[in-house]
């Protein structure tokens, strides 16, 4: 496991070299940073002068090098347009997207997962049919929609809520978030609802299908002869059995949460990660997507390997199978 | 509470369960009823989708639908439980009625560890410390012959052989040591030194406690051994009940006469054994009249009718309406 | 068959969602047939009939009477075409205005031009031109003049003879473009179904036989695999696509291209996931036992014990397929802007959000919505009825 | 945060569409940063672009003679270490925007005609250029004056002055380093988030009403139309074409608007044969013959694209530059939209059956840049032409439009320092990267007569004639069908009703003149 | 032991080890302890052979390693040690030749996770024969209600799903399933276990006549010792992953050498009226995980010298075709 564990970070740099050398092309393919940059009035000389200052007049191989030769410094190089060291600039609005996908995991997870678990456990009553038809918003309506529905309905209409932005933010145990000032939570709530009601359906929806599943099997039936309460039952006898699709699909979700909250990030203008990207996306501000997509390329990669591992940990049969090496 | 012992401890009375499937409703128990005092021992035989099972299940109400049980009583300890919450039915399972489940295979949660899962049935019920509880499955591991019962208690289930997670069910119904259990086919994938351990184990339990055992199983042997009554089976309604000695000694009913004819050690060895020809009948909106009837040779005029009970003694009943005689070596 | 689809209907919603489903599709196949206009002709809509709400008529434009006033001691008269334009100041400060038409009703008269403390009376200004309009005129249209003085008039004066309708009907409004956004949405409808279901269902394909492949075969291919999907995971999927589009180019077959490539990720981990406890089963042996070829054992015993969750992310894709095809077009990779799916008019109506064209904004996503309802309702039906567990 | 605090007497909150990427004045020449550098930086000289006149700032006065200006800096501007402003400072200053460390889009078009700067004593300097140069106000206009880190004039040349230490970017980003002068300072400034600007409490002029005013960046249309009718801002800029109606309806808010330099256009390909979008016409580009261009003017119909499309929130353009702007044109009349004659000239330029183009335009660009396209493309359509439009982001379309891979293009193109002749040098002058002449003229339009009498409008001094040759040149592009010009935009901004605002037709949000309304 | 002539199937020092901790924390812990890793030995070092047309019993203990045994045999899971033959041919290279390999079969001892909860009866049973070109597609069906009615089961059976029969049912599917496929060799584990002896009678007089026609040879993995006696040509008795005695039924029966088989007899059920005492095991049952070194027996067994304790006793051959494991077999047989 320990040589799994080393496989796996092996791998892993594969990974992140294969994505920069595709962000470099990509790029190329794409169009011109330069353009995207400069004013499209701007003259051939100050256009000529931007393409060298950036960098942009060398062959694409030898910017390449560059690039790695920083990289080996640690150094990911500076964001085109703001000339300022990327690590910076990403760091500056990491706080914003993790308290965010936090809120929106705690509200998706802890909202969903026991919805699910109920309209699993008694498909046939009423509420389960809401919930059912509530968990299909979530996936049918736009996202940005949602969003500014949310906006016009609490922001303007009932004016409780603030619309957009990040509230204040406190410091705790040198953890500084909004999480912590009544303002930040206020401002958390539309965007982390926004970005948790597609998750909710989701997981809702998972959640059920997995239940139905699994509660007709013999086992759960046991341990009612045993008596077991029946939120033992479903904690312990249920639950337990169906972490294998729920965690793979938490896994990828908490990844998109904190990398790609793009339109939420976008409608409540919340300064995060997603918002960062989209932008550079479409002025090419290639250092910043590179560093941004290792980065959240390592963030996949280690939310993966967490997930393989709790997958030894929820279902011991699994354990079996990935170091037997699949069927055989 | 003097008079209660004349109650007998269950008292399974016209048990109807069935399946209501897209074919048509399937009467998996009809009319089954029967007795089961303290101390005692009954066995049910039956052919295999007799409603065994279905049975045993239905006294714990533990039918999902589309199964029902649509009419009947159970009383246990003279209390109908049919009418029974819920929360109030979750009292008596587990700690008053326990049930060893015939697919060991799949009776045990294959994600929880196995001491986890005894001892969860004891929690579920009495305050006990830690230390009691694991204490109490480790015995109960050992009465059932498991051993080095204390490592085991971290192991999962598809760590063992079938047999191991069968005797793990077993534990699981003997810990907390409940007035009745229904063992349905508790040892079939047991070798026979075991299988009397087990036996040996419950045994001490009955005499000890008074407790109520129901045997469901297909070893004739084995039962003829063990069981002071037993209940025959077949297609959903109980043909034959008597005390085993008259059962085993003295089949009344065809099917039960042949059933023990199949028997390997009833046969010579390397011949092929007796067997009854044709199949059971489809539960499938199944009438009321005998079941048997289509694979009997003694069928008779009124046997498609519902056949009445004939009592040939206080403990014993037959449901036919032309039964051979009594065996002359009986 | 029957028998399926009496019980698939006992379910009546299901039943329900199953016809508006069939009814979507209906729309991707018979596209042409059923709508009212082409939306792809570009010489068949005019800017004329741009933004008319729901159940109006086309109108052919009667004649407009332009005029630029100019003239002294307080009285104007100027002649446009057939109509006589008259101003006469009848206090200081006010003066009335009749445009006689040769005795036709006149639709609109629009001063442009006036000061901007001038201000006309039962007249609407135009939010940030100097412009008011007056809708059907009846009597002289009284202006204050504010601080223009008669002796320097010079305003211009545009007044509109009634439209005639003409016969087509746009049952649910125009866009701005004067496009039938019924037609636009029926064949929105054809592209973002296509795309949405097509692309889900073929990721759906893709990912399940990677992920079945990485559990079965284990090692090398696990690791190729499952570092191949972070990798994938690891790229925004709108860059996934901008790129893939670029490479390949513009068309339906190539945003597919690109909705696989972004989301068979999902599918091959969940596949896998559920696949690594379901190959311990005995039942996998038992198939391994009698030969049955590898990718059988996958496809016919462990693929439908891993459709369950797989099928949820289906739906769920089904609906991100959508809104990717929507977002890459708009970003000028995907389709031509001319030819919108129902995605692009969702996201070209959302801009409508805060005006008062509720038609543009809405009519589209309240489609999707019944859409992807029904869709997922169907397919919910469906998963219920294949659950062995609750067959009866 | 944009909510709960309403709009008092101390604050002023804004939600701007496009947020600077930068607080260092020379850094980066984009809208929202020039926006920004009018209310914390002033240059020597403002350009008020809505009354058409330039103002004294830290210059108090000027006068010229030929090819020398002489500018007297204004005593009681101080910056915030309480030293007054010196020529050296300004010397400093046009230096460094030669040499701002990694500026991605430099300002130095805007110096490229000085030749040599001289102070005279502390407080007055000499400008020569390298030849009479019209525009040298204007283009100074643009440039804020920052600290320079020594007393000692710098010796100015093209090079780098002979300087080392230009003042770090990040500097006055972290706000280390004040900007300038300006009615406001910048406090804080968190990028994705909001600037902060506080009163200049030492400022030479006229002191701005609001103690604070919070830029918050918005990027998102309805998101900041939201803000605005949510109460978390009380004044937004950039506002969409289709919210117009619902804020005009709206007791609580009104609308500012400006009319704007910015001429949207489309460009036709003058030089391509075959042109890269154009087929079904053997191999010929139809749009060098005039009358096919002609056609496609008369195709259009403006009055319509800007009712309509538009939504009245533009004035119709008929030739390059704006009506209120140094140079324009009245004379020129409206291009009729007459179907039936654009049909016509077609048929008699060969090409009765139309012809096939894809006409190409940016997604992400102007306001409603994708709308206007599709409009004009339907027009066209109309009148016989196999038409299909393409867009792209911005990110895409340039590099492709300086790689001349389009036929019909859609383009915008303003007057940045306020009058016409850089606008018409930019689009209409033969294209000529030598020189930086016909930077945005990448349909490659081309007049000998043209660029004879633009040569000479710059380095006419006398306003009139000057003026007479923009004209001029103006009236040869018309006759040719140079370019379709579509409409000028107009710049709206909506705000509290409670709060005075005034529109810019620059597009810069300029806080120091707004106040409570009465 | 020298192969016999006929022999079909042979089993030499057969070894399945289950390795019983993995993961990462287990692992870090036991470099850093010393401590060595544990295993089951499921199967240890078995030996045996089946003739041709043999029906050969296995019985022992539960837990004793037989089903892992079966599934080796079957080619499901790999030895990790010894030789198996088929025929003389090794079995993986048997096993890469599915036709030759379809002619092993096995019927497995759990019904209910052996049988694809979402396959009807028809495709469970009905796939591989048509897959496999035995029968053409359009007979499927047929085919399959033959073999239910074989097994007892009637035609509504064909077009359910798993979870609605009994667990004998259950068993006949899993049964029909391997026939279906016509095999030459069946691997049959606890088969007929969950059935009532009725139907019971009816499977083994299937198989038998299955073996009188076609020549099948079976090996009969049972805890029913009299279903063992009824059918079975030799038994091999197992405890604890080791063979412990090999015999002709009938001898096995009437003397058998080993401690453990002569518990087995001593124990053995017979239909009678009387109550009888079951008694609890003597000694200790001893632990896969942890075996008592020497006979694995020892702790149960009243024969037990201090020999027992020290080796591990060789599998004598001490009559023709019948072998034991214990030194001390003359005094017990
Ligand atoms: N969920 C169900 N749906 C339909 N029929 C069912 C269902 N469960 C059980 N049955 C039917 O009920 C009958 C009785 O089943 P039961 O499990 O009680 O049999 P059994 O006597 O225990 O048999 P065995 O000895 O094989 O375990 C069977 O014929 C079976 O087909
Ligand atoms: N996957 C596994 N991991 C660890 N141990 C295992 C595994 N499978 C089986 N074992 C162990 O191997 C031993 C033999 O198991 P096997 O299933 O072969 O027994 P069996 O003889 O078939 O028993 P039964 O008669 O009860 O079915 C048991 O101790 C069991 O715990
Ligand atoms: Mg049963
Ligand atoms: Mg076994």
């Amino acid at each position: 496991m320990l040589v799994y564990a080393f496989r796996r970070m092996g791998q892993a740099l594969l990974v992140l070299f294969a994505l920069t050398v595709l962000v470099f092309v990509g790029v190329w393919m794409i169009g011109n940073p330069a353009d995207a940059l400069i004013s499209p009035d701007a003259s051939m000389a100050e256009r000529e002068a931007a393409i060298r200052a950036l960098g942009l007049d060398k062959p694409l191989w030898q910017q390449y090098l560059d690039f790695v030769g920083g990289l080996m410094q640690g150094d990911f190089g500076n964001s085109f347009i703001y000339r300022e060291p990327v690590t910076q600039i990403l760091a500056s609005r990491l706080g914003a997207s993790l308290e965010l996908a936090f809120a929106a995991f705690v509200l998706a997870v802890g909202i969903s997962v026991p919805l699910g678990l109920y309209a699993g456990l008694y498909p046939d009553t009423r509420l389960s049919q809401a919930i059912m038809g509530f968990s299909l918003i979530g996936v049918s309506i736009p996202q940005f929609w949602q969003g500014m529905v949310l906006i016009i309905l609490f922001g303007i209409w009932l004016a409780v809520l603030p619309v957009g932005g990040r509230g204040d933010t406190a410091t705790v145990f040198g953890i500084t978030s909004s999480l912590f000032t009544l303002d930040g939570l206020m401002h958390l709530l539309l965007p982390a609802v926004n970005m948790a009601l597609l998750k909710m359906s989701l997981l809702i929806r998972v959640t059920r299908a997995a239940v139905m599943e699994v509660k007709g099997l013999d086992y759960v039936r046991f341990a009612r002869a045993k008596g077991v309460r029946p939120y033992r039952i479903v904690t312990k006898h249920i639950l337990g059995n169906i972490m294998l699709p729920l965690l793979t699909v938490l896994g990828i979700e908490i990844g998109n949460l904190v990398a790609y909250a793009v339109i939420t990030e976008t409608v409540f203008s919340w300064p995060g990660l997603g918002r960062l990207l989209i932008s550079s996306i479409q002025v090419l501000d290639r250092p910043v997507i590179i560093a941004y997509l290792c980065f959240t390329a390592l963030l996949f990669i280690v939310l993966n390997l967490i997930v393989d591992i709790l997958y030894t940990v929820v279902d011991p049969r699994v354990r079996d199978a990935i170091h037997s090496g699949g069927a055989k | 509470m003097k008079d209660m012992q004349n109650v007998p401890l269950l008292e399974v009375d016209g048990l109807n369960t069935s399946f209501n499937t897209r074919a048509g409703v399937v009467r998996s128990v009809r009319n089954v009823s029967f007795e089961v005092g303290r101390g005692e021992v009954l066995g049910i035989v039956g052919e295999s989708g007799s409603g065994k099972s279905v049975t045993g299940l239905s006294i714990l109400r533990l039918i999902d639908p589309p199964g029902k049980i649509v009419s009947g009583a159970i009383r246990f300890d003279g209390e109908d439980l049919i009418p029974l919450s819920e929360r109030q039915m979750r009292k008596v399972r587990g700690a008053r009625i326990a049930m060893v489940f015939q697919n060991p295979m799949m009776t045990l949660n294959p994600v929880q560890k196995i001491g986890d899962q005894i001892a969860e049935a004891l929690t579920e019920h009495e305050r006990l410390s830690a230390q009691e509880v694991r204490a109490r499955c480790i015995a109960a591991l050992e009465a059932v012959g498991i051993p080095s019962p204390e490592e085991r208690l971290n192991a999962y289930p598809h760590e063992f052989s079938g047999g191991m997670r069968q005797r793990i069910v077993i534990a699981t119904a003997l810990v907390t040591r409940p007035d009745l259990i229904i063992a349905d086919e508790p040892t079939t994938a047991l070798d026979v030194t075991i299988q009397a351990q087990i036996i040996h184990q419950m045994r001490q339990l009955i005499d000890q406690t008074g407790a109520g055992l129901i045997w469901i199983s297909h070893d004739l042997a084995t039962l003829s051994e063990l069981a002071d009554r037993i209940v025959v089976m077949y297609a959903g309604t109980v043909v034959e009940t008597g005390t085993t000695a008259e059962i085993i000694g003295n089949p009344r009913h065809p099917y039960t006469r042949r059933l023990l004819a199949s028997v390997p050690s009833a046969n010579e060895p390397g011949q092929p054994l007796r067997q009854i020809p044709g199949i059971m009948p489809s539960l499938l909106d199944i009438g009321d009249g005998c079941p048997f009837a289509s694979r009997c040779d003694r069928r008779i005029e009124g046997c498609e009718r519902p056949i009445p009970a004939e009592r040939l003694s206080p403990s014993r009943s037959v449901w036919c309406i032309n039964m051979p005689e009594e065996r002359e070596d009986a | 068959m029957t028998g399926f689809l009496r019980e698939f209907a006992e379910s009546r919603i299901a039943a329900f969602c199953l016809v508006l489903t069939l009814l979507f599709a209906g729309c991707a196949v018979l596209a042409p047939v059923i709508s009212p206009m082409n939306p792809y002709n570009l010489s068949a809509f005019s800017l004329d009939d741009a933004r008319l709400p729901p159940g109006s008529i086309r109108m052919e434009r009667g004649g407009t009477f332009t005029a630029t006033l100019s003239a002294q001691e307080g009285v104007a008269e100027q002649e446009a075409g057939e109509a006589v334009i008259r101003l006469v100041e009848e206090a200081p400060g006010r003066m009335s205005l009749t445009v006689d038409a040769g005795g036709a009703e006149l639709e609109a008269v629009r001063i442009q031009g006036l000061p901007r403390d001038a201000s006309v009376e039962g007249a609407r200004r135009h939010p940030i031109r100097s412009e008011w309009t007056v809708t059907n005129p009846s009597q002289p249209i009284v202006i204050e003049t504010g601080s223009m003085t008669p002796a320097v008039l010079n305003f211009t004066v545009e007044a509109d003879l009634p439209a005639t309708a003409t016969g087509t009907a746009f049952a649910l409004g125009t866009d701005s473009y004067g496009r039938d956004m019924l037609s636009a949405i029926i064949y929105g409808i054809r592209i973002s179904f296509i795309v949405g279901a097509i692309g889900a269902l073929g990721s759906m394909i893709v990912g399940s036989s990677l992920g079945l492949a990485a559990a079965w075969f284990g090692g090398k291919v696990d690791a190729v695999i499952m570092r191949m999907a972070d990798f994938q995971l690891s790229i925004p999927s709108l860059m996934v696509g901008l790129l893939t589009l670029t490479i390949l180019g513009k068309g339906v077959d190539k945003i597919l291209i690109a909705i696989i490539l972004i989301q068979w990720t999902v599918f091959a981990r969940t596949a896998r996931s559920v696949a690594l406890a379901e190959l311990r089963s005995d039942y996998v042996d038992a198939a391994r036992g009698l030969r049955l070829s590898p990718v059988r054992i996958n496809l016919r015993h462990i693929l439908p014990n891993c459709l369950p969750p797989l099928l949820v992310i289906l739906t769920i894709n089904i609906a991100s397929a959508i809104t990717l095809e929507a977002s890459l077009s708009f970003l000028g990779v995907g389709l031509p802007l001319t030819q919108p799916s129902l995605g692009m008019l969702i996201a070209s109506g959302y801009e409508y959000m805060f005006s008062n064209l509720y038609w543009i904004a809405i009519f589209p996503g309240v489609v999707l919505m019944l859409m992807v309802v029904s869709i997922n309702v169907v397919g919910d039906r469906l998963r219920d009825m294949f659950n062995p567990q609750l067959k009866r | 945060a944009f909510f709960g605090t309403s709009a008092t007497a101390q604050e002023l909150r804004v939600g701007i569409a496009a947020e600077p990427v930068a607080i260092d004045p020379h850094f980066f020449r984009t809208g929202p940063n020039m926006s920004l550098r009018e209310n914390i930086s002033d240059a020597l000289v403002y350009n008020n672009q809505t009354t058409g006149t330039i103002e004294p700032r830290l210059a108090s006065s000027w006068e010229v003679d030929g090819t020398e200006w002489r500018f007297d800096l204004n005593p009681d501007a101080v910056f915030a270490d309480g030293k007054a402003v010196s020529a050296a400072d300004v010397i400093f200053s046009l230096c460094r925007v030669r040499n701002v460390p990694d500026s991605p889009g430099t300002f130095m078009s805007f110096i490229e005609t000085i030749e040599a700067i001289r102070p005279e004593g502390e407080r007055s300097l000499v400008i020569s250029t390298k030849g009479p140069d019209p525009v040298l106000l204007e283009s100074l206009s643009t440039i804020g004056i920052v600290q320079a880190p020594s007393d000692e004039p710098l010796e100015y040349d093209e090079a780098d002055c002979g300087n080392s230490d230009w003042l770090s970017t990040q500097a006055f980003n972290n706000g280390s380093i004040e900007a300038g002068i300006g009615p406001y300072r910048v406090t804080s400034y968190r990028r994705g988030i909001d600037t902060v600007l506080e009163r200049n409490d030492n400022y030479y002029g006229e002191a701005p009403h609001y103690q604070r005013v919070v830029l918050q960046a918005i990027p998102e249309n309805g998101a900041r139309i939201a803000a605005l009718l949510s109460g978390g801002v009380d004044v937004i800029d950039a506002v969409p074409v289709n919210a117009i109606d619902q804020i005009y309806d709206n007791e609580n808010l009104q609308l500012v608007s400006a009319p704007a330099s910015r001429l949207i256009f489309f460009a036709f390909d003058q030089e391509g044969e075959p042109s890269p979008k154009i087929t079904g016409t053997d191999g010929k580009n139809p749009l060098k013959d005039v009358r096919v261009r002609k056609a496609l003017n008369l195709a259009v119909n403006r009055a319509q694209l800007v009712s309509t499309t538009m939504d009245g929130i533009a004035e119709e353009a008929s030739s390059i530059v704006m009506a209120n702007i140094f140079g324009a044109n009245p004379d020129l009349p409206r291009i009729p939209f007459d179907p039936a004659q654009a049909r016509e000239l077609l048929a008699e330029a060969g090409y009765e059956d139309g012809f096939t183009m894809t006409i190409s335009a940016p997604s992400d660009r102007y306001r409603n840049d994708t709308e206007v396209a599709q409009s004009v493309t339907q027009m066209l359509a109309a009148v016989g032409i196999d038409v299909s439009l393409e867009t792209y982001p911005q990110s895409v379309y340039f590099d492709r439009a300086n790689r001349f891979e389009y036929s019909m293009y859609l383009g915008g193109a303003g007057a940045d320092t306020g009058e016409g002749l850089s606008q018409l040098l930019n689009l209409v002058h033969t294209r000529d990267p030598e020189r930086g002449l016909g930077g945005a003229n990448r349909g490659r339009y081309s007049s000998e007569k043209v660029d004879g009498l633009l040569q000479e409008a710059l380095v006419t001094l006398d306003p009139e004639a000057r003026r007479a040759l923009l004209q001029e040149a103006q009236a040869v592009v018309y006759e040719d069908h140079g370019y379709m010009p579509l409409y000028h935009e107009v710049a709206v901004w909506a705000a509290r009703a409670d709060v005075h605002f005034e529109p810019n037709a620059g597009q810069y949000n300029i806080l120091y003149t707004a106040r409570p309304a009465e | 032991m020298t192969e016999a002539p006929n022999s079909l199937l042979a089993a030499r020092d057969v070894s399945k080890v289950f390795p019983l901790e993995r993961g990462l924390w287990s692992a870090m812990s036991r470099k850093m302890t010393g401590r060595p890793m544990r295993r089951v030995r499921a199967v240890d070092a078995v030996s045996f052979d089946v003739a041709e047309g043999e029906t050969v019993g296995v019985v022992g203990e539960s837990g004793c390693g037989k089903s892992t045994l079966a599934k080796m045999l079957a080619g499901l899971s790999h030895a990790n040690g010894g030789d198996l033959r088929l025929r003389g041919v090794p079995l993986a290279e048997v096993m890469a030749d599915p036709k030759q390999a379809l002619k092993v079969q096995m019927i497995f001892q759990d019904p209910q996770s052996s049988l694809n909860a979402r396959m009807k009866v028809v495709d469970i049973i009905g796939e591989a024969p048509v897959v496999h070109g035995l029968i053409p597609r359009s007979e499927k069906e047929a085919y399959v209600r033959d073999l239910l009615s074989k097994v007892g089961l009637g035609p509504e059976a064909l077009n359910r799903y798993p979870h609605q029969f009994s667990g004998g049912q259950r068993q006949r599917i899993g049964i029909a399933r391997a026939l279906a496929v016509k095999p030459e060799l069946l691997i049959c584990d606890e088969s007929v276990a969950a059935l009532d002896v009725s139907v019971q009678a009816q499977i083994i007089n299937l198989l038998m006549d299955l073996r009188r026609d076609l020549g099948l040879t079976m090996l009969f993995i049972s805890h029913d010792l009299s279903v063992i006696r009824h059918i079975c040509d030799r038994v091999v008795v197992m405890y604890l992953g080791r063979v412990v005695e090999i015999a002709p039924t009938d001898q096995l029966f009437s003397s058998p050498c080993h401690p453990y088989t002569r518990m087995l007899l001593e124990g053995m059920p017979r239909i009678s009226t009387e109550r009888r005492t079951f008694l609890e095991v003597k000694g200790e049952i001893p632990s896969p995980l942890d075996p008592p070194p020497g006979c694995h027996f020892n702790p149960r067994c009243q024969f037990k010298t201090d020999e027992c304790l020290a080796s591990r006793p060789p599998l004598d051959h001490i009559a023709p075709s019948r072998s034991a494991a214990c030194i001390r077999w003359r005094e017990i047989g």
